[in-house]
């Protein structure tokens, strides 16, 4: 057999992870260059899988398969998809970037015990959460995609609930209960809907025998594997809930706030722009795929879900006075946009969809990550403690500029091709959502600018006064985010071309076509 | 070489400039502004190029297109980064890059003391860059994409002095009242996806009959929409007063000659489908027809030179809507009139500027006064443009404007007869608040008192380097209407295009012209009374309702904020509080209610051996009557 | 030994000695059991005999060696085949060797090695009077604080009795869930009773309430088991005899020949069916199921925390081992009766469990609470009814034991001048004082939650699994929401452990012996090593499904 | 005489076992009440053992005597060392432990 491509990848940062928590508390230094080392190592190989992919070959490719349990009929099985090729992309790509932000975040400020190693803790949990990440992406088996989906909740729930930002305002103690409060509102959240889609997991196994996603999209295409619609309604539910709650869709979404504003910029990267694409990536491929027919029935609600958490995200967004809030609402929106492309069941919705995940993880990235330089200079997220940042630290508000227009989803910026497939994959079948659903763009220029008028422009604040501008780590976390912004909003055929394919057959796995233009007018 | 592939290069040269002076950092502050003016002149040279070629060709091969590459491939949605040069867009490509360099030549010099100068030409670049993209592109997406660049640019540039809170506001305030604009061009671009499959100029146009008129007509609102906020006709005017924040070459060339401009070639430019929308088409004209008397009622009641100017230009913008939205009879004469505009309006600003260079930036027309003797030069070529404005016989507004009244006219039925009479009103009022400018500021005696500082301003005429633009720039005021009309030269250049019809109008062309002068000359003669004769009040009298009122732009902007703004923090306020207590209460509650559930529950644990042994015996006795309650049932 | 061979003794003594036939035992196969109840008599040999200062040593050593040897014996059973093929009925009907009771008896006995391994701990509590002391009190018979007790703890005494008495607890526990007659079943119940009620009161430190726990334990102990015995009483008045065949054969109503004094009783369901439900409920009341289950807090509360560590994890798996044996071999029958019956208990259980142990404050009541809670979880397996039914309970079972008895473990380490540091306030920042102590416990109390990774999930999802597939889906989804109730509580200790800083008088976490590390090391092993590659265990539980009847 | 009288003899004793192990303070007492409720299990036991005509019943009787007695030995050297503590046999004043 050829070499476990796949495996590789997540049994990388795995590994890493273990090694890096192994670090003598004295060495933090070498503990955070060792954890880099690791990611940027997994981004190469998370390279070669790219290029080993084939848009053109066939749908699950660098497929492995080894028994695993087979008492419950679980295989350990990896493939990937177009799609999942994509967002395995990112995720080992934001990693590093993530780790670097996050280089002092966890500098232990007072010396407890000696054992105490909060730092090799910080960046082996990073490490831990990208190969469970990973392998969820690549898991074509029900069961082991369903275990990481959930183990990865714990070194999340840590990385929450450990480590936040420094000097807040209400002093240390406050600050670590509010944290407890985040972390634990973010595991149970994630836990009730991961129970309840252990439910609908047996459900299926009872009802399918097995868990292998092939065989019984297979059985489920040839009619050999029937299921009473009652049946597949309840299962798709029990999977929908779990993911909805992970995306997060309206109304599930309150603990998203919460973890994005207590902990550190890059781990609410980390929770945004990386863990919760699991949710979405599961609804095109287990949903979808699993219980095309269900899905097809319950789409009216989730679009109308959707639509609510677009506008109401960007609204409440607009009402925040915490930088870090704000961008957690701006992120609910966002969601929405990519749940409402999934569910509209057309080429450009889907491939939108997909294209809306990765920029979107780029551009929360760079906004969130540079936000989060700016609290570590003030040490303060309300966003009336700044104001004339602009003046004193020009290129950190120039960069904080990029991050808001490519949220906003400025064209030229790559979030604009995506928003707009979106919308136009929406508006071909259900026009009046499409439009409602316009009014986001709006919304979202309005939270964005109100935010950069309040932190960035007017009279310099006094306690801004000093504010140094962009250090060169930090630049180098920066910049490539927004080289990437602007190459993927020239040219997203790269990507495209990655995910057409696979989007082309999750469309024929719920059986439909675009709608046909009432003039044909294109060549 | 084939022209075709310099198209590409009148963009990218703008562009260049803007990546090399914004990411260029400090070490260009030197000589950063000429990179930008030369960068926007050879863009103006390829132009001149391309003009040449164009012109060599014979009318019906005048079309060149350039594809690069293909930008977002999806099934079945196809959108191309090509570029279309034809007439239409040469025109403004000349325009643009033409006045877009002298009033980059002008800013070196009116910018001279702003430390951030070097990032000002970069942004003016990347306007120039945007703008023709937008012109350029051969299909709505990519316009798309140039539509909000431009608004990008104009917000970054309104804002520049971004340390005064009313800049910021502004700026903002510019971008997201574009916005709204923005989301009728993107819903355009849906529809025209959904009708017709494609979004490409081509097909579209040449399918456009295809369409259903009900689509057709959606389309044309939802590009009406998008018109109405970038060129600021009502209902989405009220960002253009504020955007005066910004530094004066910004207001000269982005919100007077050219970007404002935009939402008139979007119309034009989408003529084919306007012409199979009446409906649509008839709204064009109302929107053009209330905003030029909107724009010109405001216009007389402001003291700010600029908020004047500003005002004056959402009118003349109304006249090119107006126009724009006659169809065939009018497209020509929108575009004669954008471009004669494009002159004279970015002269007076630039005269504006030099004023208020010279007046230590004082804007308040009050305290000034008798500056003919001090600034000639500023005086001749500002008093040129407001000749040109006024439509004075012979100068560039007169030919233009009249060929858009006659139009309005030649529209027949009553339609026809209201939006003329709109019209004329409207060249009385416009020679009205332009006299009014021009006497307040360049005569009578001198109104300036020294400022809280105790500098006595001394007016003085700005250098070569800003007095140099404003020449051309009257030049072209003064001939370009003539250069135009005389044997129809525009007319011909642009018909293939836009195609042109002569209406029937029921006044004779004469007889227009003869209203019109008349109407000039009770604009002007009201305005002599009121300002030449008297002395000017140095604070503004109480003056009358519709006064108070022009001077609050007609309250539109109070209305904004009592419904919009506070509505929406309202709303806003309102859903954070539901969010926290309602949504986030829900979860929260099931918590604390299985909380006291569990702690009703503990007391039965009362560490009593013989309740244990109660409980136990209860259980037992449950136990067996359900096993035999089972075996009953 | 068994009521019918008894009874053919009787009957045959009037005649000559010489033609007593001897009872046949297979000695080989009940090896195990014979193992540790002889080990047990030596040992209280050896308290007899073996010098004080010695005793410790010999007693561990002996207890050791007889443990490993019956784990030994039923693994060479298992080997032979006795656990499926030669599966069969051993001492003239009175025990069963086969698939399921092989599985428990090697569980019960590792459980007991790891125990023993606590019990022996001797370096957690401070030296008394230069003398290494384990968990256990000087002199039980002296009253707390008298000078007979000091003088005891002067003397350096230290209850060795406790290791024989573990292993006759481990004897009785290896009989219950092979008993295949009910008087058997009896004599193994207070067996393995009787010593736990003693051991519960030999607590060191905060001897009052270990007496009290012990009390309590015994009183209502021996109440329950009242009720089993006139349970059994009645069933035998039902079917004529105690053994688990003839019992099944006359529900199912395959008897051949029915005298009419047999006709006259069977033809009254009510003994039948009373006579279930108190056995049963004897049987509920060891699992600590709802509503039996009170005296759970109070005893694990009490007792001394190996013990309880012991009690949580050995008496559930024999427990639950002659639950599944009566339900799946005895009541077949009346599974239409039962069923129910069980739902109905499951439900309450799994709810009733959980979210009392949201408020708890004391961490050994919340373990106690918890394991209500997987008592709930596996009777929805046993409830399946089926051969997967069987064989994921004996996997719960397995994987449950060690999380249980290494949890307790890591609560003996955490101490302060009061002895162990029960109340949850004194956990606070345990995390930031011995990261690795509560990492370990935070393995623990995942694999209590069932977070996949751990052997908790696989537990939960083969039951889960199983009752579904029995048609249970209902219990499954109650199942699910009450482990949700009852991830809160678990995550509130990790919170506490992590993320609340550390009281400055807060407890100090003791270096144990090898002993305790070992047991936690194992049980640290287990836990992963069955949620991340359950397969094989999973085919030894699944070829160990099947009763032989 | 009919034997089935001697089983309501039993279930009665066995109930007011139970009852008196539900009302009864002392433990002493309390254990023999339970005490009492095993000896109705026995007298079950023989009864049924006559009516069936086989001696299981009498001899498991007799096993549960041995078991009695072992638990009394177990209980009351529990319930001793109790009383010595506490001066009290009352099962309610042992009751530290709860909720």
């Amino acid at each position: 057999m050829s070499f476990p491509l796949l495996t590789a990848t997540a049994a990388l940062p795995a590994v890493g992870a273990v090694a890096t928590a192994a670090v003598p508390a004295a060495r933090r230094t070498a503990a955070k260059w060792l954890a880099l080392l690791v990611s940027l190592a997994t981004l190469v190989l998370a390279i070669v899988v790219l290029v080993r992919f084939d848009p053109g070959g066939a749908r699950y490719q660098l497929t492995e398969s080894h028994p695993w349990i087979a008492d419950f009929g679980v295989r350990y099985e990896l493939g990937v998809d177009g799609i999942a090729v994509a967002l395995l992309a990112l995720t080992a790509l934001l990693i590093p970037f993530i780790i670097l932000a996050g280089w002092h975040d966890a500098d232990p400020l007072e010396t407890g015990s000696r054992r105490w190693r909060p730092t090799q803790g910080f960046f082996a949990l990073i490490l831990a959460v990208e190969a469970m990440v990973i392998i969820s992406f690549e898991a074509t088996d029900v069961f082991l995609f369903y275990i990481f989906f959930e183990a990865m909740l714990i070194p999340m729930y840590f990385l929450i609930g450990g480590f936040g930002d420094r000097a807040h305002a209400q002093g240390e103690e406050a600050a670590s209960t509010q944290r407890s409060y985040a972390a634990v509102k973010f595991l149970l959240y994630n836990l009730v809907g991961g129970l309840i889609m252990l439910a609908a997991v047996i459900g299926l196994y009872v009802v399918a025998g097995n868990f292998s996603l092939q065989e019984i999209a297979q059985a489920r295409a040839n009619g050999s594997l029937h299921m009473a619609t009652s049946t597949e309604r309840w299962l798709f539910l029990g999977f929908f809930f779990a993911f909805a709650v992970k995306a997060p869709l309206w109304p599930l979404h309150t603990w998203l706030p919460n973890a994005m504003q207590e902990s550190t910029a890059p781990v609410a990267v980390l929770i945004t722009a990386v863990v919760d694409k699991v949710g979405t990536f599961a609804m095109l491929r287990f949903c979808l795929q699993l219980f095309p027919e269900a899905s097809k029935w319950a789409t009216p609600v989730i679009l109308v879900l959707a639509l609510i958490s677009i506008i109401y995200g960007a609204l409440l967004a607009v009402g925040q006075r915490d930088i870090k809030r704000l961008v957690a609402y701006a992120s609910i929106s966002h969601f929405g946009f990519i749940i409402l492309g999934i569910f509209a069941m057309t080429s450009q919705g889907q491939s939108g969809a997909t294209l809306y995940m990765v920029n979107h993880g780029i551009s929360t990235a760079a906004l969130m990550l540079v936000a989060g330089f700016l609290i570590s200079r003030r040490g303060s997220r309300l966003i009336a403690d700044y104001g004339g940042v602009q003046k004193v630290a020009p290129v950190l508000a120039g960069t904080f500029l990029i991050g808001g227009l490519a949220t906003l989803s400025l064209p030229g910026l790559a979030p604009f091709v995506s928003e707009f497939l979106v919308l136009v994959g929406t508006f071909t079948r259900y026009p009046a959502i499409g439009i409602v659903a316009t009014f986001g763009i709006v919304l979202a220029a309005l939270y964005t600018l109100v935010l950069y008028q309040r932190t960035m422009t007017g009279p310099v604040k006094p306690e801004v006064s000093a504010m140094p501008d962009l250090k060169a780590r930090e630049l180098v976390v920066v910049a490539p985010l927004i080289v990437l912004l602007i190459f993927l909003g020239v040219y997203p055929k790269p990507v495209t071309d990655i995910v057409n394919p696979a989007v082309k057959q999750t469309m024929s796995d719920v059986h439909k076509t675009d709608p046909k233009p009432e003039v044909e007018a294109a060549k | 070489m084939n022209a075709e592939n310099l198209i590409a290069l009148l963009i990218a040269a703008p562009l260049l400039g803007a990546a090399v002076l914004l990411v260029g950092g400090r070490r260009l502050d030197g000589v950063g502004h000429w990179i930008g003016t030369l960068l926007s002149t050879t863009s103006f040279v390829f132009g001149v190029i391309l003009f040449a070629d164009l012109l060599g060709k014979n009318p019906e091969h005048r079309t060149l297109m350039q594809h690069l590459y293909t930008w977002v491939p999806v099934a079945g949605f196809q959108a191309d980064v090509t570029f279309r040069l034809d007439q239409l867009s040469m025109t403004f490509v000349l325009l643009i890059t033409g006045v877009g360099s002298l009033i980059h030549l002008y800013s070196v010099g009116y910018m001279e003391h702003d430390e951030r100068r070097r990032r000002f030409f970069g942004y003016l670049n990347l306007f120039l860059a945007a703008m023709l993209l937008l012109v350029l592109a051969d299909n709505y997406l990519l316009l798309y994409v140039g539509w909000e660049g431009v608004g990008l640019a104009s917000y970054l540039l309104i804002g520049f002095w971004q340390h005064k809170p009313s800049a910021a506001t502004a700026a903002k305030k510019a971008f997201i009242v574009n916005r709204v604009g923005d989301m009728g061009l993107s819903i355009a671009i849906m529809l025209m996806f959904a009708t017709f499959g494609t979004f490409a100029f081509g097909p579209v146009f040449a399918h456009a009959t295809g369409a259903s008129e009900g689509k057709l007509t959606a389309i044309g609102l939802m590009l009406l929409l998008a018109a109405c906020g970038k060129s600021a006709q009502v209902p989405l005017q009220s960002w253009l007063g504020d955007a005066m924040e910004g530094p004066t070459p910004v207001s000269a060339l982005i919100h007077a000659a050219t970007m404002v401009t935009a939402g008139v070639y979007l119309i034009v430019r989408s003529g084919a489908i306007f012409n199979a929308a009446p409906d649509a088409q008839l709204v064009v004209t109302v929107v053009g027809a209330v905003t030029l008397l909107f724009g010109a009622i405001v216009g007389c009641a402001k003291d700010d030179i600029k908020k004047a100017l500003a005002g004056s230009t959402m009118s003349q913008i109304g006249y090119m809507i107006l126009a724009a939205g006659l169809g065939p009879i009018g497209y020509v004469f929108a575009i004669m009139h954008l471009v004669t505009h494009g002159f004279f309006k970015a002269g007076l600003f630039l005269g504006a500027g030099s004023v208020m260079h010279g007046m230590n930036d004082e804007v308040d027309m009050r305290k000034y006064g008798g500056l003919r003797t001090y600034m000639p030069v500023t005086f001749i070529t500002f008093g040129l443009g407001y000749l040109a404005i006024i439509g004075f016989p012979g100068l560039s507004g007169f030919f233009s404007k009249d060929k858009i009244i006659e139009a309005a006219f030649a529209k027949g039925g009553t339609e026809g007869w209201i939006l003329g009479t709109c019209a004329l009103v409207g060249a009385a009022i416009t020679a009205f608040y332009m006299t009014r400018v021009m006497l307040m500021t360049f005569f009578g005696e001198k109104r300036w008192q020294p400022d809280e500082h105790g500098h006595e301003p001394h007016p003085h005429e700005s250098p070569k380097v800003m007095t140099i633009p404003m020449i051309v720039l009257a030049v072209g005021s003064v001939f370009a209407g003539g250069f135009f009309s005389i044997g129809d030269r525009f007319l011909h250049w642009l018909e293939p295009i836009t195609g042109h019809s002569e209406g029937n109008s029921p006044l004779s062309a004469a007889a227009v012209t003869g209203a019109t002068m008349v109407c000039l000359i009770i604009g002007v003669g009201i305005a002599y009374l009121q300002y030449g004769r008297r002395p000017v009040p140095a604070v503004a009298p109480r003056g009358s309702l519709l006064t108070r009122a022009a001077r609050r732009d007609l309250l539109q902007d109070d209305f904004n904020h009592v419904v919009l703004v506070r509505g929406g923090e309202h709303l806003t306020r309102s859903l954070v509080y539901v969010d926290h207590t309602l949504v986030d209460g829900v979860v929260n509650g099931t918590a604390a209610g299985f909380g006291g559930l569990s702690g009703r529950l503990r007391k039965l644990q009362n560490g009593y051996a013989r309740s244990y042994a109660v409980s136990m015996f209860g259980g037992a006795a449950l136990l067996v009557a359900a096993t035999l309650l089972m075996r009953a049932v | 030994m068994s009521a019918t061979a008894v009874h053919s003794l009787w009957t045959t003594a009037a005649e000559p000695i010489s033609k007593i036939p001897a009872p046949k035992i297979e000695y080989g196969q009940l090896s195990p059991t014979l193992i540790v109840v002889g080990a047990a008599l030596v040992g209280i040999l050896v308290e007899a005999f073996v010098p004080r200062k010695s005793r410790y040593y010999a007693q561990v050593f002996v207890s050791a060696v007889a443990l490993c040897a019956a784990f030994a014996a039923v693994v060479a059973l298992a080997a032979d085949g006795y656990g499926t093929t030669k599966a069969h009925i051993a001492a003239m009907g009175a025990i069963a060797v086969d698939g399921p009771s092989l599985f428990l008896q090697g569980t019960i006995l590792l459980a007991g090695l790891l125990a023993l391994f606590t019990f022996a701990e001797r370096r957690l509590d401070p030296e008394a009077h230069g003398n290494r002391v384990d968990s256990f009190a000087a002199q039980a018979a002296a009253v707390p604080g008298s000078d007979t007790e000091k003088a005891a703890v002067k003397a350096g005494f230290t209850t060795t009795e406790v290791f024989p008495l573990l292993l006759f607890a481990v004897a009785g526990m290896l009989v219950f869930p092979s008993a295949n007659d009910l008087l058997t079943l009896f004599v193994a119940l207070e067996v393995f009773s009787l010593p736990l009620y003693l051991m519960c009161a030999l607590a060191r430190r905060k001897r009052l309430m270990s007496q009290e726990a012990a009390v309590k334990y015994f009183l209502l102990g021996a109440f329950a088991s009242a009720f089993t015995l006139f349970g059994i009483a009645l069933l035998y008045g039902y079917a004529g005899s105690v053994s688990y065949a003839t019992i099944a054969q006359v529900v199912d109503g395959r008897v051949a020949n029915i005298d009419p004094a047999l006709a006259n009783t069977t033809g009254n369901d009510a003994l039948l069916l009373i006579g279930a439900a108190m056995v049963v409920m004897g049987l509920l009341f060891k699992v600590g199921a709802v509503p039996f289950h009170m005296w759970t807090p109070d005893v694990y509360q009490g007792a001394p925390t190996p013990v309880t560590g012991f009690m949580a994890a050995a008496t559930k798996v024999a427990a639950f081992g002659a639950l599944l044996r009566l339900l799946y071999v005895v009541l077949p029958g009346m599974r239409w009766d039962w069923r129910p019956v069980m739902w109905g208990v499951a439900i309450i259980t799994m709810l009733g469990g959980a979210i009392v142990a949201i408020t708890q404050t004391d961490i050994k009541r919340l373990l106690a609470y918890s394991s209500i809670a997987h008592a709930g979880f596996i009777l929805a397996g046993v409830i399946a009814t089926s051969k997967d039914g069987v064989s994921s309970v004996l996997f719960y079972l397995a994987a449950y034991s060690f999380v249980t008895i290494g949890a307790f473990a890591v609560v003996t380490l955490v101490r302060d001048a009061g002895g162990e540091a029960t109340h949850l306030s004194k956990w606070a920042g345990l995390g930031r004082r011995s990261p690795l102590v509560a990492a370990v416990f935070a393995v623990f109390l995942l694999a209590f939650a069932g977070i996949p990774l751990t052997s908790g999930f696989a537990g939960k999802f083969a039951v889960f699994k199983a009752a579904a597939e029995g048609g249970a889906a209902p219990l499954v989804v109650i199942g699910v929401i009450s482990s949700a109730i009852a991830a809160f509580f678990y995550i509130r200790v990790i919170v506490l452990m992590f993320f609340s800083e550390p009281k400055p008088e807060g407890p100090t976490v003791a270096v144990p012996s090898p002993l305790t590390m070992a047991a936690i090391g194992v049980g640290v092993a287990v836990t992963l090593v069955l949620g991340v590659a359950p397969q094989y265990f999973l085919n030894l539980a699944s070829q160990a499904g099947v009763f032989v009847r | 005489m009919n034997p089935v009288y001697y089983l309501y003899l039993a279930a009665l004793l066995f109930t007011i076992g139970a009852t008196g192990v539900l009302i009864r303070r002392n433990a002493i007492v309390v254990f023999m009440c339970i005490e009492l409720m095993l000896n109705a299990c026995n007298l079950a036991f023989v009864v049924f053992s006559r009516m069936h005509g086989n001696l299981d019943g009498q001899i498991i009787a007799f096993f549960t005597m041995v078991v009695a007695a072992a638990e009394v030995v177990v209980g009351l050297a529990i319930i001793v060392s109790l009383f010595r503590t506490r001066h009290s046999a009352s099962v309610d004043d042992a009751s530290l432990m709860k909720l």
